[in-house]
C-alpha cells in the first residue's frame, strides 16, 4: 500500500470551513482522507457539527474515548468503598450494642453499596467526560455561531503551502464561509 | 485508620463466635415479666403508678379521643373469648345465655398491655438513627435524645405500645404540679417516641445500690413501679438468665422458652402464653391465662 | 401560669442551680454516664436536714385518699415528694396502693389548691379569719366532716365539748353502714374482721370489696391469695357490674334493690336442697327464708331457680365461704343469715378488735348523718358549722335540698384543700394543709393489724406558707375555746408526741424515731367476743319490674373518682374507667336490649329525669347491667371544683330523692327515672374503640378443672 | 407549511404517519425553542401565581406543624404515617418516567423520545426535589433530619444502616444526583445554542453552564459515551430506588405491607404514574408553547400506548397481590384486604381500582388519543388513581393491623392536606422556572431526529458513507455527488 512520509512542515495557520450541506462536508473529509491535499491527513481534521455524527467515526478513523474506563473504575471504587465505609461505620458504632445480633449486616450493606456503586459510577463518568471532552478549557480556535444552528465546520491546521489547495478543495465542495487565523 | 479496619474484623469475629456458641451470648441480664391474668382485677393502679414514676403527661379528652394519649401501660378489658368467632354479633356475653336479653354470666378479662421488650424486636431494625436498640440487659431501649421522630418503629410494633409526643405536653404540669416530676428520667419533648422502659431508672438505682454495697444484684432487688403497686401481686419482674430467680421458675413451670415462635409444651394445659408469638418477635412478657369456672 | 419545662431551668426553679450531681445515693441512680466512676459534687455548704442533692429519702406516712388509711412510703428528693408506694409493714395494704393512692401526689401538688384564708370571697389573714369567726359565731359550733379517727377525732371532740357541746356529723356517701349494722345485730361486733384469703368461695351481694367497700386494698391483697392455689370461686350478685363483679367467676344481674330476695332465695335453696340447718338463725329469719321460694325470687329479682341452685352449689362445694352484702340493711342481714347457716362465723369472719383508748376509734361516715345535719339545719338548730373533708352540696341527694339547709346557718366555715360547691356557700374558708404536709394518726376501719394505728407525717415542707394542718386548726380552736390540758402545746405535733408516748408508755426519744420510720404504732387493744345470735329483722322490699318507660337509676361508685372528691386529679380523670374504659366524661350504662327498646345506639345522648332533677349524658351499651336498670357512675358533674373537674360529666346523686333505709337511715342509691333520647350522638371517648379480640389470643382463659389438674404449675 | 397545519388541535388526516416533518429547517427548531424561553406571557404568570400560592400554604402548614407539633396532622398512635409518606411515594413514582423515557428508550434507539425526553427528565428532577421535602417534614424533630446522613460524628454515632429509611436516604440522594447530572449533561449542547443566541445575564449563565462546548467531534464522541454510560447506570438505579421505597413497607411486619411483590409492584406503579404525568405535561407544553412541530401526535400516540402497557403490568401486579392475600392463610392480611374493599376507605379503594385499571382502556381509542382535552383529563385522573393507590396502601393497613386496640379510622388533618396540595405548587414553581430558563425541548436531539429521518428516506446514503475504518487508502467506490433532494410530499398536519 502506498504510504507517505510526514514532512516536518511547520503549521502556521488554522482554517475553518463552514458547509451548509453535510454531504459536501463529508466529501471534503473523504478527500482529505484520500490525500487530495498533500501533507494533510485525516487526523488533523476537527469536525464541528450541530448534532452527533456517529457515522462519521469510520471516516475520521480510530479516536478512542476513555469515558467507559472512568465509569467502570468509578463504579468498582464506589462498590468497594461503600461496603468498607458502611462496615467500618457499623463496627465503630460502639454506643449501640446489638444484643447478640450481627453488627455488620450484610444484606443492608449490599443494598447501600449498590447505591454507592451507581453514584460513584455516574460521578466518575462525569469526570471522565469533562476530561475527555476537554470542557471547561479556555476556548481556543475558530468558532462560528452557525455551527450550533445547521452548518458543519471543518477546522484544519495547515502550513502556508497547504492553505491554498485546502481552500480550493473547500470551494470545490461549495463551502459557505472560510475563516482563518494564524497560530501564535 | 487501623482501628477502623481493626474494629470491622473484631466485630465480625465476635458475631461469628456468637453464632458458634448457639445464638446470642453477650447478654448480661435478660429482664422479663410475668403477668398472671387470673390475679389481675383490672383496677388500673399499675397504669397510674406508671404515670407517677415515668413523668407521663395527661393530654385531656380531645387528644385522648384523637388517640394521642401517652399511657405507656394500658389495661384492656375484653368480654369475649379469643377462640370465639369474631363476628358473633355485638358484645356477646359468654357461652350459655348469649341471647339478646341475657346478661353477662361472668366477669371480664383484663389485659395489662405494655412494651413486650421483644428479643427480635421489629422496631429496632427500622429506626433510621438507631434510637431504639437492644441493650445487653435484654431490654428494648428507647434513647429519647437520639430519636428524630420518623415513627417507623411505632408502625412496625404489632402491639401498638409505642407512644409519640405529637404535641409539647408541658401544659399538663401547671405550677406547682411540675415539682412531682421524677428527676431520674427526662421529660420528653415534642417529636420524640417513648414507651415502657421497664422502669430503667429503678433498674439502674437497684444496680447502683448493689454496687455500693459491694454485692451482686439478687432477684427481687429490682421492682418495676407497676409490680410494686399491683395490689394482687399479678406482675412479676426478674432476670431470666438467673436460674434461681422466681421468674425463671415460672417460665420453666409453664414450659415457655425464649427464641422460638411456637412453644412445644409437654402439658398444653399450662396457662403460660405469649401474645403474637407466631410473629416470631420473641416477646419477654409471659401472660398466665385467666381461669374460667365453666 | 404554665411554664415551659426543660431540663436547665427546671432545676433553677427549685433554686438548686448547678448541674445534676451524679451521686450514687441510697436510691439515686448514677446517670448512664460512659465512664465508670461517680463524682460527688455538693453545691452548697449546709444542706437542710436529710436534704442532699441526688439522694432519695423515703418517709413513712398514711394515704388519706379514702377512709381505709393505707400505710404509705413517700419518696422525697431535693425536698420534693415524687412517688408514693405502699408501706410493706402496715397490715392493711402490705406494701400495695390503689390508683387513688398513687394519685395522692396530685392532690398535694394540685394547682387549684386554696392558699390563703378567705372571708366572703376576699383573701384575708389567719388572725382576721379567726377574729371574724369568734365575732360571728352564734350558738355551739358543730362539725361536719368525713370519716375521721385517731387523735384528730379526739381533738375534734375536745373542741366541741369546750365550745358548747355541738354535734359532730361524720358523712360518707360511699360507706358500709348497712353491713356494720347487720354485723352489730347478729354478732354484736359492728367491725368484724373478714378473711377473704382464708375463704375458698366468696359471695357478694352488691358489696364492691375490690373497688370501694371499707378497705379495697386490703381486700385486693387478700384476693391475690384467694386466687392462689387452691383457687377460690367468686360469685357476685348486683344490678350493675362493679369492679368486683368484673372479676366474678359467676356474675348474676339482679333487679335493683332485690339482692336481699336473692340472698334469702339462696338460703331457701340451701335449706331445702342441701338440708342446711337453720338452727343458728333467730326465729324471724327462718320464716322469711321459708317464704322466699324460687318463684318469688325470680318475680322480685329476675334471677331464675337454675342460677340460685348454681350459687348454692358453689357455696356448698367450696367451704369455708364468705358472704357479704351492702346497699340496704335487708341485703346485709340476708347475707349474715347465709354466713350463720354456712358456719362461716369464726372461719372467715372473726371478731374485730377494740382499741383500749376507745376515743381514737374511727367515727365512720354515713349518709344518715347528712340527713340529720340537713334536718337540724332546716330546723335552725345549727348556728355555726365547721365543714371539712366532705362536699355535702355535691354529694347530697337532690331531695335533701342541701343548699337551702346550709343557707339557714348563720356562720359557715370551710376548712378545705380546694374550692368546691360547698366552700362557695361558706362565709370563711380556711386553707387546709394537704395530707403529705401534715401530721396525724389514723385507725384503719378494716381493723387489720389488730389495733395498728397509722402515723401520718409530712413528706416535705408546706407548698403554700399560709396553710395549716387539721390538727393545728382544731388545737387552736380548742385552746381558744378554753379546753383544759392543751395550754402547753404550741402545735399539734407536740400534742401528738406526748399523746402517742402516753399511749405506748415508753420515753419518747428512742421510740419516736422508730414510730415515724415504721409509719405505725401498735395501740393496746382487746379482742371483741361475738354475742350469741342477736336479733335479725329481714323484711324484703317489694321490687317488681318498673312501670313502662321507667328504669331504676343506680349511682355506682368507682375506685378512681370515688364519690367526686378525686375529680380534680388529672391522672384519675384520664385513667380509663375499669369497666367502660371511658375517660374525661360521664356515661350511662344500659343493657343492649333496653337500649334497643328505647331506640338508642352507642354514644346517643339521653336525658335521665327523676322527681329531683335531670341529667343528660351518653349511653354505653353492654350486658353487665340488669335490663331494668340504668347505671350512672358518680364522681363527675362538678359545677365548681378546679380546672380538671368543673363542667365535666354529670352528677347522678342530684337525682336521688334521699329516701332512707329503715334500720340504718342510709340513703338508697337507686331511684326510678324516665329516660328519653335527645337525638344527638357523639363518640364516647374510650381507651378502646373495639371491645373484642377478633380471634387473636390476647386475654385467653382456661377452664377451672384444667387449672386444678396442674395446680402445681401456678 | 399549509395554514391548516398551524392550527394546534385541527383534527388530523388519516394518513398521518410521520413522527416529525423531516424537512423542518433547523434554524426554525432553534427559533421555536428559544422563543419558548423569552419573557413570559400572561398565562405563565397566572400559573406561577397559583403555584406560589399553593407553596406558601405549604410553608404556613409546615411552620404551624414545626411550632405546635404533629398532632394537627391528625396522626395518632395507630396511624403514625399517612399522606406525607403516600405523597412521598407518589412523587418518587412520578420521577421514574424521566428515566424511563430518556434512558431506556435511548438504549433501544426509539428516537421518537428525542423531542420529549428533556421535559420528562426535568420532571424527574423536580418531582425528586418535591419528594425530598416529605421525608424531612414528616419527622417529629425536623431540626435533626441530618442525623440520617452518615457523617463522622465525634460522639461515635452513626445512622442505623439496617433501616429502609436509611436506604431511602442513600437511594434518593444517589438518584437525585445522577438524574440532575443526566439532565444537565444532556442539555450542554443546547446550552451552547442558547449561549450563542443569548444576551445579558443569560449569556453569562449559559456560557458558564455550557462548559465551553464547541461542537468538536471529540466533545461529541465523549458526550455520546457519557450519555450512554449514565443511561446504563440510571436504569438499574431507578428500579432500585423505587424498590427501596417499597421496602419501607415490605420490610415491616404489618399485614398488607409485608408483601414480597411490593418492589416490582411499586416500580410498575412508578413508571405508570410517570407516563401519565408525561402525557399531561406533553399536552400542556404543546398547548402553551406551540410545540406542535416537535411534540407531534404520533409521539403522543406512542406515549399513550406505552402508558397503557405499563398500566396493565401494574394492574396485574396489583391483582396478584390481592390474590396472594386472598388465598393465603394470614388472617390479619385478609382482614385488611376485606376492609379495603368494604371498610371506611372503600370509596377511595374502588376509585383507585377504576382510575388505575379501568380508565387506561380509554387510551386504546384513537379518538381519545387524538383529542387533547379528553386525554388531558384522562391522564390527570390516571395520576389521581395512582395517588389514591399509595394512600390505600398506607392507611388501611394502619387502621387495622394485629392488635384490635389499634383498630382506628383516621382522616388526614388540615396540615396534611395543605402539605400535599402545596407540594404540587412547589413542583409547578420549579417546572415553570425551568421552562423559562432552560430549553424544554432538546434542540440538537430534534435536529438529529430530523437528520436521521431525512437520511433513512434515502436508503442508499449509508452505502455512500460505508467506508470502513482501518483501511488507510481511499474507499472502494467513487464518491458520487449528493443525490437530488426529492420534492416535498404532502406531509399533512403535524
Amino acid at each position: 500500500m502506498g504510504h507517505h512520509h510526514k514532512t516536518l512542515t511547520v503549521k502556521t495557520k488554522r482554517v475553518l470551513g463552514l458547509f451548509g450541506d453535510f454531504d459536501e462536508a463529508f466529501e471534503v473529509i473523504a478527500d482529505i482522507r484520500r490525500y487530495k491535499v498533500p501533507g494533510l491527513t485525516v487526523d488533523d481534521v476537527t469536525l464541528k457539527s450541530p448534532i452527533e455524527h456517529p457515522e462519521i467515526e469510520d471516516v475520521l478513523g480510530e479516536r478512542p474515548s476513555n469515558v467507559p474506563k472512568f465509569a467502570f473504575w468509578g463504579s468498582l471504587f464506589g462498590l468497594v468503598f461503600g461496603f468498607l465505609f458502611l462496615a467500618s461505620a457499623q463496627a465503630n458504632f460502639l454506643a449501640q450494642p446489638s444484643g447478640g445480633k450481627p453488627i455488620i449486616t450484610i444484606p443492608s450493606n449490599i443494598v447501600l453499596a449498590y447505591e454507592m456503586m451507581i453514584l460513584f459510577g455516574v460521578l466518575s463518568t462525569l469526570v471522565g467526560f469533562i476530561i475527555g471532552a476537554k470542557l471547561m478549557r479556555k476556548s481556543t480556535g475558530l468558532y462560528d455561531t452557525a455551527i450550533t444552528v445547521d452548518q458543519i465546520g471543518i477546522v484544519i491546521e495547515v502550513a502556508d503551502e497547504q492553505e491554498q489547495p485546502l481552500k480550493d478543495l473547500f470551494t470545490k465542495h461549495n463551502v459557505i464561509e472560510v475563516h482563518e487565523e494564524t497560530l501564535s | 485508620m487501623p482501628s477502623l479496619l481493626g474494629n470491622i474484623f473484631k466485630g465480625w469475629a465476635d458475631y461469628s463466635k456468637g453464632n458458634e456458641e448457639g445464638g446470642h451470648h453477650d447478654y448480661e441480664h435478660m429482664y422479663a415479666l410475668v403477668i398472671d391474668l387470673d390475679r389481675c382485677t383490672g383496677c388500673n393502679a399499675c397504669s397510674t403508678a406508671c404515670y407517677a414514676e415515668n413523668n407521663l403527661p395527661v393530654v385531656g379528652e380531645d387528644k385522648f379521643g384523637a388517640r394521642q394519649a401517652m399511657h405507656w401501660m394500658r389495661v384492656e378489658r375484653y368480654f369475649d373469648e379469643p377462640d370465639m368467632d369474631p363476628d358473633m354479633g355485638p358484645d356477646t356475653s359468654n357461652i350459655e345465655d348469649a341471647n339478646e336479653t341475657g346478661t353477662q354470666s361472668r366477669g371480664a378479662s383484663f389485659l395489662p398491655m405494655m412494651c413486650q421488650h421483644c428479643n427480635a424486636a421489629p422496631c429496632e431494625p427500622v429506626c433510621p438513627v438507631g434510637a431504639t436498640y437492644h441493650t445487653v440487659d435484654g431490654l428494648n431501649a428507647q434513647v429519647y435524645n437520639r430519636c428524630i421522630g420518623s415513627r417507623y418503629c411505632a408502625n412496625n410494633c404489632p402491639f401498638r405500645v409505642r407512644y409519640f409526643n405529637f404535641y409539647d405536653n408541658s401544659e399538663s404540669w401547671p405550677a406547682p404540679m411540675e415539682q412531682q416530676l421524677n428527676p431520674d428520667l427526662s421529660v420528653r419533648s415534642k417529636g420524640v417516641m417513648e414507651k415502657c422502659s421497664m422502669c430503667l431508672q429503678r433498674t439502674r438505682a437497684a444496680r447502683d445500690t448493689a454496687k455500693r454495697e459491694g454485692r451482686e444484684l439478687k432477684d427481687g432487688d429490682i421492682q418495676t413501679a407497676c409490680q410494686q403497686t399491683c395490689p394482687t401481686s399479678a406482675i412479676l419482674f426478674g432476670d431470666l438468665l438467673d436460674e434461681a430467680s422466681a421468674i425463671s421458675k415460672v417460665w420453666k413451670n409453664h414450659q415457655v422458652k425464649l427464641g422460638t415462635y411456637k412453644q412445644d409444651k409437654e402439658n398444653p394445659e399450662l396457662r403460660g402464653y405469649r401474645i403474637f408469638e407466631e410473629l416470631n418477635v420473641d416477646t419477654k412478657v409471659l401472660y398466665l391465662e385467666r381461669v374460667r369456672e365453666v | 401560669m404554665t411554664t415551659k419545662i426543660d431540663r436547665r431551668n427546671f432545676l433553677k426553679v427549685l433554686g438548686l442551680g448547678g448541674a445534676g450531681a451524679a451521686l450514687a445515693g441510697c436510691d439515686m441512680p448514677s446517670y448512664a454516664t460512659m465512664e465508670e466512676g461517680e463524682e460527688q459534687v455538693f453545691s452548697y455548704l449546709a444542706p437542710e436536714e436529710y436534704m442532699v442533692p441526688g439522694i432519695g429519702i423515703w418517709y413513712a406516712s398514711t394515704c388519706l385518699q379514702c377512709a381505709a388509711g393505707c400505710g404509705v412510703h413517700g419518696r422525697v428528693r431535693e425536698g420534693r415528694a415524687l412517688k408514693l408506694e405502699g408501706n410493706p409493714d402496715t397490715a392493711v395494704n402490705k406494701g400495695k396502693l390503689c390508683q387513688m393512692g398513687q394519685a395522692a401526689l396530685q392532690t398535694h401538688y394540685n394547682p387549684d389548691r386554696i392558699t390563703k384564708p378567705r372571708i366572703g370571697g376576699k383573701e384575708a389573714t389567719w388572725p382576721e379569719a379567726l377574729a371574724y369567726i369568734k365575732a360571728n359565731a352564734s350558738g355551739a359550733p358543730v362539725w361536719l366532716t368525713g370519716s375521721i379517727g385517731g387523735h384528730q377525732a379526739v381533738m375534734l371532740d375536745t373542741h366541741l365539748s369546750a365550745s358548747g357541746g355541738g354535734k359532730h356529723y361524720a358523712v360518707e356517701t360511699v360507706n358500709a353502714q348497712a353491713w356494720q349494722a347487720a354485723c352489730a345485730d347478729t354478732l354484736g361486733d359492728a367491725h368484724p374482721e373478714l378473711h377473704i384469703d382464708k375463704a375458698s368461695s366468696v359471695l357478694s351481694f352488691g358489696a364492691d370489696f375490690l373497688g370501694t367497700w371499707i378497705s379495697p386494698v386490703k381486700f385486693m391483697t387478700d384476693y391475690g391469695e384467694f386466687r392462689g392455689a387452691p383457687r377460690g370461686v367468686l360469685t357476685v350478685v348486683e344490678p350493675a357490674m362493679t369492679l368486683s363483679g368484673a372479676n366474678a367467676d359467676h356474675w348474676v344481674a339482679a333487679r335493683p334493690g332485690s339482692q336481699a330476695a336473692v340472698a334469702l332465695g339462696v338460703a331457701h335453696m340451701l335449706a331445702t336442697e342441701y338440708a342446711v340447718s337453720t338452727s343458728a338463725l333467730p326465729a324471724g329469719a327462718v320464716d322469711a327464708i321459708v317464704a322466699m321460694t324460687p318463684e318469688r325470687v325470680s318475680e322480685l329479682s329476675g334471677v331464675d331457680a337454675k342460677t340460685l341452685s348454681k350459687i348454692a352449689d358453689t357455696l356448698m362445694s367450696n367451704h369455708p365461704s364468705l358472704v357479704i352484702g351492702d346497699g340496704g340493711y335487708e341485703t346485709a342481714a340476708a347475707a349474715m343469715t347465709l354466713n350463720l347457716m354456712l358456719g362461716n362465723i369464726g372461719a372467715t369472719i372473726t371478731p374485730g378488735v377494740e382499741l383500749i383508748p376507745a376515743d381514737l376509734g374511727v367515727r365512720g361516715g354515713s349518709t344518715k348523718a347528712l340527713a340529720d345535719f340537713a334536718s337540724d339545719a332546716q330546723a335552725g338548730r345549727i348556728g355555726t358549722v365547721f365543714i371539712t373533708g366532705t362536699n355535702p352540696v355535691f354529694t347530697a341527694p337532690g331531695g335533701l335540698m342541701m343548699k337551702d339547709a346550709l343557707a339557714k346557718i348563720d356562720l359557715k366555715v370551710a376548712v378545705a384543700l380546694f374550692e368546691d360547691e360547698t366552700t362557695q356557700m361558706c362565709d370563711v374558708v380556711l386553707p387546709l394543709a394537704s395530707p403529705l404536709e401534715d401530721w396525724g394518726t389514723h385507725v384503719p376501719p378494716s381493723g387489720a393489724g389488730r389495733g395498728e394505728i397509722h402515723v401520718q407525717q409530712p413528706l416535705m415542707e408546706k407548698l403554700h406558707p399560709d396553710v395549716l394542718g387539721l390538727g393545728d386548726i382544731l388545737l387552736g380552736l380548742s385552746q381558744d375555746a378554753g379546753a383544759d390540758g392543751l395550754a402547753d402545746f404550741d402545735d399539734y405535733y407536740a400534742y401528738l408526741r406526748t399523746a402517742i408516748s402516753a399511749m405506748i408508755g415508753t420515753d419518747l426519744e428512742t421510740a419516736w424515731q422508730a414510730v415515724l420510720q415504721a409509719g405505725k404504732v401498735q395501740a393496746p387493744a382487746a379482742d371483741r367476743v361475738f354475742a350469741a345470735n342477736g336479733a335479725l329483722t329481714t323484711n324484703v322490699p317489694e321490687t317488681n319490674a318498673p312501670t313502662a318507660g321507667q328504669l331504676s337509676l343506680i349511682t355506682t361508685a368507682r375506685q378512681g373518682l370515688f364519690d367526686g372528691r378525686h375529680a380534680n386529679l388529672p391522672w384519675l380523670q384520664e385513667a380509663p374507667d375499669q369497666i367502660s374504659k371511658a375517660v374525661w366524661d360521664s356515661w350511662a350504662e344500659i343493657h343492649p336490649a333496653t337500649a334497643a327498646g328505647l331506640g338508642l345506639k352507642d354514644g346517643d345522648y339521653v336525658t335521665i329525669t327523676s322527681d329531683n332533677g335531670a341529667i343528660t349524658t351518653r349511653v354505653f351499651l353492654y350486658k353487665g347491667v340488669h335490663p331494668d336498670a340504668i347505671a350512672v357512675p358518680m364522681g363527675r358533674g362538678h359545677t365548681h371544683y378546679g380546672r380538671y373537674a368543673t363542667g365535666i360529666g354529670v352528677n347522678p346523686l342530684s337525682l336521688l330523692d334521699g329516701t332512707a333505709d329503715g334500720r340504718t337511715g342510709e340513703f338508697t342509691n337507686t331511684t326510678s327515672v324516665r329516660v328519653q333520647a335527645t337525638g344527638d350522638n357523639r363518640h364516647l371517648v374510650r381507651l378502646m374503640d373495639v371491645d373484642r379480640q377478633y380471634g387473636r389470643k390476647l386475654a385467653a382463659t382456661i377452664s377451672a378443672d384444667q387449672h386444678r389438674r396442674n395446680q402445681g404449675g401456678a | 407549511m399549509s395554514a391548516q397545519q398551524n392550527l394546534p388541535h385541527k383534527h388530523l388526516t388519516q394518513d398521518q404517519v410521520k413522527d416529525i416533518d423531516e424537512n423542518i429547517e433547523w434554524a426554525k427548531i432553534n427559533a421555536d425553542v428559544l422563543r419558548s424561553m423569552e419573557n413570559p406571557r400572561r398565562g405563565y404568570w397566572v400559573a406561577m401565581f397559583i403555584s406560589v400560592a399553593l407553596f406558601s400554604i405549604m410553608i404556613y402548614a409546615e411552620v404551624h406543624q414545626y411550632i405546635y407539633g404533629m398532632g394537627d396532622a391528625a396522626l395518632n398512635t395507630s396511624h403514625m404515617w399517612d399522606l406525607y409518606i403516600s405523597t412521598f411515594v407518589f412523587w418518587i413514582g412520578m420521577s421514574h418516567s424521566g428515566t424511563l423515557l430518556s434512558a431506556i428508550l435511548h438504549l433501544v434507539h426509539a428516537d421518537w423520545r428525542k423531542p420529549i425526553y428533556r421535559f420528562a427528565e426535568a420532571m424527574t428532577t423536580f418531582s425528586l426535589l418535591t419528594a425530598g421535602i416529605f421525608p424531612v417534614i414528616h419527622l417529629g424533630r425536623v431540626w435533626n433530619f441530618y442525623w440520617v446522613m452518615p457523617y463522622m460524628s465525634d460522639r461515635g454515632l452513626w445512622p442505623n444502616f439496617r433501616s429502609p429509611l436509611i436506604w431511602d436516604a442513600f437511594a434518593i440522594t444517589a438518584y437525585l444526583t445522577s438524574s440532575v447530572l443526566f439532565l444537565y449533561i444532556g442539555m450542554i449542547p443546547d446550552l451552547a445554542i442558547c449561549r450563542d443566541n443569548a444576551k445579558g445575564w443569560r449569556k453569562k449563565l449559559y456560557t458558564w453552564l455550557s462548559l465551553g462546548w464547541r461542537g468538536d467531534d471529540a466533545q461529541w464522541r465523549n458526550f455520546r459515551f457519557t450519555y450512554l454510560m449514565i443511561a446504563c447506570l440510571l436504569i438499574p438505579l431507578a428500579v432500585s430506588v423505587h424498590s427501596i421505597v417499597s421496602m419501607d413497607f415490605s420490610m415491616s411486619i404489618m399485614p398488607g405491607w409485608h408483601v414480597t411483590t411490593f418492589p416490582p409492584y411499586f416500580v410498575a406503579g412508578a413508571l405508570y404514574s410517570g407516563c401519565a404525568a408525561i402525557i399531561t405535561l406533553f399536552i400542556l407544553l404543546r398547548y402553551f408553547f406551540k410545540f406542535e412541530h416537535f411534540m407531534t401526535m404520533p409521539i403522543l400516540d406512542k406515549v399513550c400506548k406505552l402508558t397503557f402497557v405499563i398500566a396493565m403490568v401494574w394492574t396485574y401486579l396489583n391483582l396478584v397481590e390481592f390474590a396472594s392475600v386472598w388465598y393465603g392463610h394470614d388472617i390479619p392480611s385478609k382482614e385488611v384486604l376485606l376492609a379495603k374493599a368494604s371498610g371506611p376507605y372503600s370509596p377511595f379503594f374502588w376509585a383507585m381500582m377504576f382510575f388505575g385499571s379501568v380508565l387506561p382502556f380509554a387510551l386504546l381509542s384513537q379518538w381519545i388519543r387524538r383529542n387533547m382535552y379528553v386525554l388531558f383529563f384522562v391522564s390527570v385522573f390516571l395520576n389521581v388513581g395512582m395517588w389514591l393507590e399509595r394512600w390505600m396502601i398506607v392507611t388501611p393497613t394502619l387502621s387495622l393491623g394485629y392488635h384490635p386496640q389499634a383498630f382506628n379510622v383516621m382522616w388526614p388533618g388540615w396540615v396534611e392536606w395543605a402539605m400535599v396540595g402545596g407540594s404540587f405548587g412547589w413542583f409547578g414553581m420549579l417546572f415553570l422556572v425551568f421552562v423559562k430558563v432552560f430549553p424544554s425541548v432538546s434542540m440538537y436531539e430534534v435536529k438529529e431526529m430530523v437528520y436521521h429521518r431525512k437520511r433513512t428516506v434515502y436508503e442508499d446514503v449509508d452505502e455512500m458513507m460505508n467506508l470502513h475504518s482501518g483501511v488507510p487508502g481511499p474507499g472502494p467506490g467513487p464518491l458520487p455527488g449528493s443525490p437530488p433532494t426529492p420534492a416535498p410530499q404532502s406531509t399533512g398536519g403535524i
